[in-house]
């Protein structure tokens, strides 16, 4: 950065933290390799516990927050963890980090709790982290297994944000339990029912392949 | 508990809260396999086999660990019951039967991680549900899985050869067509109530 | 899994061995520390969501007791007892205020959960919650909303004859056609749920009534 | 040029001796008098439900031809069956622009998606149909009786609901003779059930018009009799043995024939060509499978009327019942003996 011009500084700053690895180990879980829209992982949640935005802020950050913490264990124990059992390993850690999530959102609000029902635990079964661990964090440094688990937690915790406001929005006229129309406002309750749920991500992947079509065209 | 209650159990899993389409349980499998009716049968075969054994085993283990008093081990041991419940079918199967080792082989591994099983488990915990009520829970969980995989599966076959609109093909349509399914399915709710 | 890996694991399975034996110490630990640590926060927690239900379904109370049925007797337990409880509010003065019973049958989707009040003076239901409901979003959960419906627990008439039956079993009616103290005005539009309710408080009604009844004396408080 | 037939290519492929244009021209008549008594028992208000059904279905079509750059479609008057069948499934002081929704949705959903007429696997009134009952329960389920003194004076003023508001219902609604018997065990009169005098969608009122116009496609060689006969068969034996065994506490088998929807939906939308089963037995399955789920959901399911569940069940079963019953000579029509 030093020789560049003072004009275009922040040009070349951004091209460099554009260009850096780090950066893109992060964010290429948020766009490009988005795990719900682009991967397809971890449909359960996505679809079942995103009837409110609240819900799925609370499901997304909890995955995500399962997702580092495993990610960053993985890779500290990658070089311990014999190959034969590694899938046993992760999923016990996994397991663990899943159930203290479980305690620690009881703690938070019974509400919520009660609200998101049995979907925290199935955290475990959630492809997504099972995959990150076996791809990415069993062969990776801690830095890039954080960089790579934030990436796609965000991205994780961005998608459910993208369905469940949605789905609120229409289906409740509300977002964040923030009334949003004005008063009369016809809520379209299929959007909380599950059919909605399917119609929604459908709808959201539509956007996805429009979007990629119209720039392979171009 | 009589004939009647789990009567209304099994229609209540199968059909009313259809795993699938109600809960969002599967749907990884759900999407994957789903293309073809064979392998649908088939996934759907073994799935309702593990949820009837891992169901038995989850009973077991949920009165184990509220008799030594470490209910957080719940989650752990019931994942680990499933993940060995399905290495040792597929033993067993291998061994039994070569030739519906290699139908199912691919999907016997698929099913650790399939959440219809591990969601059936913690149901049945949460619901409270007995030995025999467990087991009911469990085949209509699972019958209700294999139709619902049963119909989407003719339906893709069908749809196989239509002009799908580009945006549309794939997992959208697939999404669509489970929607109206799950939507179909509103059909049965109330019934087994009374 | 490959060849080389394989044979490296053969020479290492004691290594295999330590591995998953140290994972389960850490996971373990881990486990049980947050367990120890959150487990008095999640008591404080179910505790007073509780005792909300409780003050809700009960009018006046601020204080409760848990009672159980069995030999014939109601007798007080541990407030988290797990298990099929009587709840008796009392209220500043320490005086008697009613009971918050639950009860739980069938809905249009799943099991519907509810606690309600019951005034043993007057024999009538006073209070109403709903604990836990997957009742259809907009339509089935009116039963928590619906300021018409709740009005009608405020004093559901549930009394005894002599022979310890109830005198006219509650019933859900059309909405808009209740005409008698017995009777639930129903919701339009999420019949199934207001009727489900009606046949949870019938059955509930039914079996308690008679029963705390014929043993109210226990729930005053022993001066 | 415009008249030529359809470029299908799904299974299952239906030879027809007429052009497809045709068949969909005469099934518009078939219902026409269907929408003229639903507009004489109900009003202007019926007439415009239609009218916004049919167009919204009709523009939807147009648009999505365009943007898929294909010959627009419209001229073969599919998306006018689906917009007018829709239409004739809502109640009669349907906010029209829950109506266009739903037409929109028809076409788009149920018939765009999957690759358009000749691959739809749902009938695509049906599913406009289901979607508006799942996302506006309460508008879709508020009746005006029929013959009021007012209907062609006034128009209800949740026609004109602002759209994406909530109707508002004013003045009288009525109960639909099958939710009257479910949920307060009143009966009503055979005959005003045969010839429409109740409150209800609007064309699922009046069989004796249903009837005569199956019975005009059926004579025409452009449906499939055996659709609905084996349908309301069921129905009718099905209920009769409950009947049977405790008059008090189920229908008779009449009522069940002719109230609510089930004579629509037998004659015009259980017979959709693409979305049934190809084989004369797997279509006696497919009629027998939807009249008992149309049973089971009547007498024991939450709501009182399940035909609309019941055909679209059909509809995903077709394709296994296609399965498990071969046909002998694969490909004959199944129609037209010619």
């Amino acid at each position: 950065m030093s020789n560049s011009k003072n004009d275009n500084t922040k040009t070349s700053f951004w091209d460099k933290l554009k260009d850096s690895p780090s950066t893109d180990e992060f964010m290429k879980g948020i766009w490009k390799d988005n795990p719900v829209f682009v991967q397809v992982l971890g449909m359960c949640p996505v679809l079942a516990v995103t009837n409110t935005a609240e819900n799925a802020l609370a499901m997304g950050l909890a995955t995500a927050f399962v997702l580092l913490m495993s990610n960053v264990l993985v890779s500290v124990l990658r070089n311990f963890i014999p190959k034969q059992v590694r899938i046993a390993s992760y999923i016990l850690i996994i397991a663990s980090f899943v159930t203290i999530t479980d305690y620690v959102i009881q703690a938070i609000s019974i509400d919520l709790h009660k609200s998101l029902g049995a979907f925290i635990s199935l955290i475990v079964v959630n492809c997504l982290i099972l995959s990150r661990a076996e791809a990415f964090a069993s062969k990776n440094t801690i830095g890039k297994s954080v960089l790579d688990a934030l990436g796609m937690g965000v991205g994780f915790v961005f998608a459910l944000l993208c369905l469940g406001g949605v789905r609120e929005l229409l289906g409740n006229g509300t977002l964040f339990s923030y009334s949003v129309f004005p008063e009369g406002f016809q809520e379209w309750i299929i959007m909380i029912l599950p059919a909605g749920g399917f119609f929604t991500l459908a709808i959201w992947l539509i956007f996805f392949n429009f979007r990629n079509q119209r720039k392979a065209t171009v | 508990m009589t004939v009647a209650s789990l009567g209304n159990i099994f229609i209540s899993a199968c059909l009313v809260n259809n795993f699938v389409l109600a809960y969002f349980l599967g749907i990884c499998p759900f999407l994957g396999v789903s293309g073809k009716m064979e392998t649908a049968t088939k996934m759907g075969g073994a799935v309702t086999f593990v949820m009837l054994i891992s169901s038995m085993c989850a009973y077991g283990i949920h009165a184990l660990l509220i008799a030594i008093g470490a209910p957080f081990l719940q989650l752990i041991s019931y994942i680990v019951v499933i993940a060995s419940t399905v290495q040792l079918v597929e033993m067993f199967v291998k061994k039994m039967s070569p030739a519906l080792f290699r139908a199912l082989g691919i999907f016997l591994p698929l099913i650790t991680t399939n959440c219809a099983i591990l969601g059936l488990a913690l149901f049945q915990t949460n619901k409270g549900y007995g030995f025999v009520e467990s087991i009911v829970y469990a085949a209509g969980a699972g019958a209700g899985f294999t139709l619902a995989l049963i119909l989407i599966a003719g339906l893709r076959e069908q749809l196989e050869f239509s002009e799908v609109p580009k945006v549309v093909k794939g997992t959208a349509l697939v999404l669509l067509t489970a929607g109206i399914l799950s939507l179909a399915f509103m059909g049965f709710s109330g019934l087994g109530g009374k | 899994m490959s060849r080389e890996t394989q044979q490296q694991n053969n020479s290492n399975s004691t290594k295999m061995l330590v591995a998953m034996v140290g994972i389960g110490v850490i996971c373990a630990l881990l486990i049980v520390f947050t367990f120890e640590q959150t487990l008095p926060v999640i008591a404080k927690n179910k505790a007073e969501a509780l005792e909300k239900a409780i003050f809700k379904v009960v009018p006046n109370a601020s204080s409760f007791k848990a009672f159980q049925w069995s030999d014939k007797k109601f007798i007080e337990v541990d407030k988290s007892t797990e298990g099929e409880l009587l709840y008796a509010g009392y209220n500043s003065e320490n005086a008697f205020a009613g009971l918050a019973i639950q009860a739980a049958g069938q809905g249009y989707a799943d099991v519907i959960r509810i606690l309600y009040g019951y005034d043993v003076k007057s024999q009538k239901v006073v209070g109403f919650y709903v604990l836990e409901t997957k009742e259809t979003p907009g339509l089935g959960d009116k039963i928590e909303k619906e300021e018409h419906f709740l009005a009608n627990f405020e004093g559901l008439d549930v009394s005894l004859n002599d022979n310890s039956t109830i005198k006219n079993e509650i019933e859900t009616v059309k909405q808009g056609t209740k005409e008698n103290a017995w009777e639930i005005d129903g919701i339009t539009g999420a019949t199934i749920s207001s009727r489900a309710i009606g046949d949870i408080l019938k059955e509930s009604t039914t079996y308690w009534m008679p029963i705390i009844q014929g043993n109210k004396n226990i729930f005053r408080l022993e001066e | 040029m415009l008249n030529k037939t359809l470029n299908i290519n799904t299974s299952p492929h239906i030879k027809m001796g007429i052009s497809t244009d045709v068949i969909m021209r005469n099934v518009v008549w078939a219902m026409l008098p269907i929408a003229a008594f639903a507009v004489y028992s109900f009003g202007w208000s019926a007439l415009l439900v239609m009218l916004t059904t049919t167009g919204a279905c009709v523009l939807t079509e147009h648009l999505l031809c365009k943007y898929s750059k294909k010959e627009s479609t419209i001229s073969d008057w599919s998306a006018i069956i689906t917009g007018l069948l829709l239409g004739l499934t809502l109640p009669p002081a349907f906010p029209l622009w829950m109506a266009f929704v739903g037409g929109v949705l028809a076409i788009a959903l149920g018939k765009y998606a999957f690759g358009g007429l000749g691959s739809n696997v749902f009938n695509p009134a049906l599913i406009g149909r289901v979607v508006l009952q799942a996302a506006f329960p309460v508008a879709i389920t508020t009746w005006t009786p029929a013959m009021l003194t007012d209907r062609f004076t006034s128009i209800a003023s949740s026609t004109f609901t602002f759209p994406f508001m909530t109707p508002k219902v004013d003045g009288l609604t009525g109960a639909t003779p099958l939710s009257a018997f479910k949920f307060d065990n009143i009966g009503t009169a055979s005959q005003d059930l045969a010839l429409g005098m109740t409150s209800g969608s609007l064309g699922e009122t009046c069989s004796v018009l249903i009837l005569l116009g199956g019975a005009y496609l059926v004579f025409r060689n452009m449906m499939n009799w055996r659709i609905p006969a084996s349908i309301l068969l069921t129905v009718f034996v099905f209920s009769g043995l409950f009947y049977l065994m405790d008059s008090t506490l189920y229908p008779s088998p009449m009522f069940m024939l002719f109230s609510g929807g089930l004579m629509l939906g037998a004659v015009f939308m259980a017979s959709d060509m693409v979305a049934s089963p190809i084989t004369p037995i797997g279509v006696w399955v497919y009629g027998f499978a939807i009249g008992a789920l149309v049973v089971v959901i009547r007498l024991w399911g939450g709501q009182p009327e399940g035909v609309m569940y019941a055909i679209l069940l059909g509809n995903a079963l077709s394709p296994q019942i296609d399965k498990l019953i071969r046909p002998r000579v694969y490909g004959t029509t199944k129609v037209s003996k010619k």
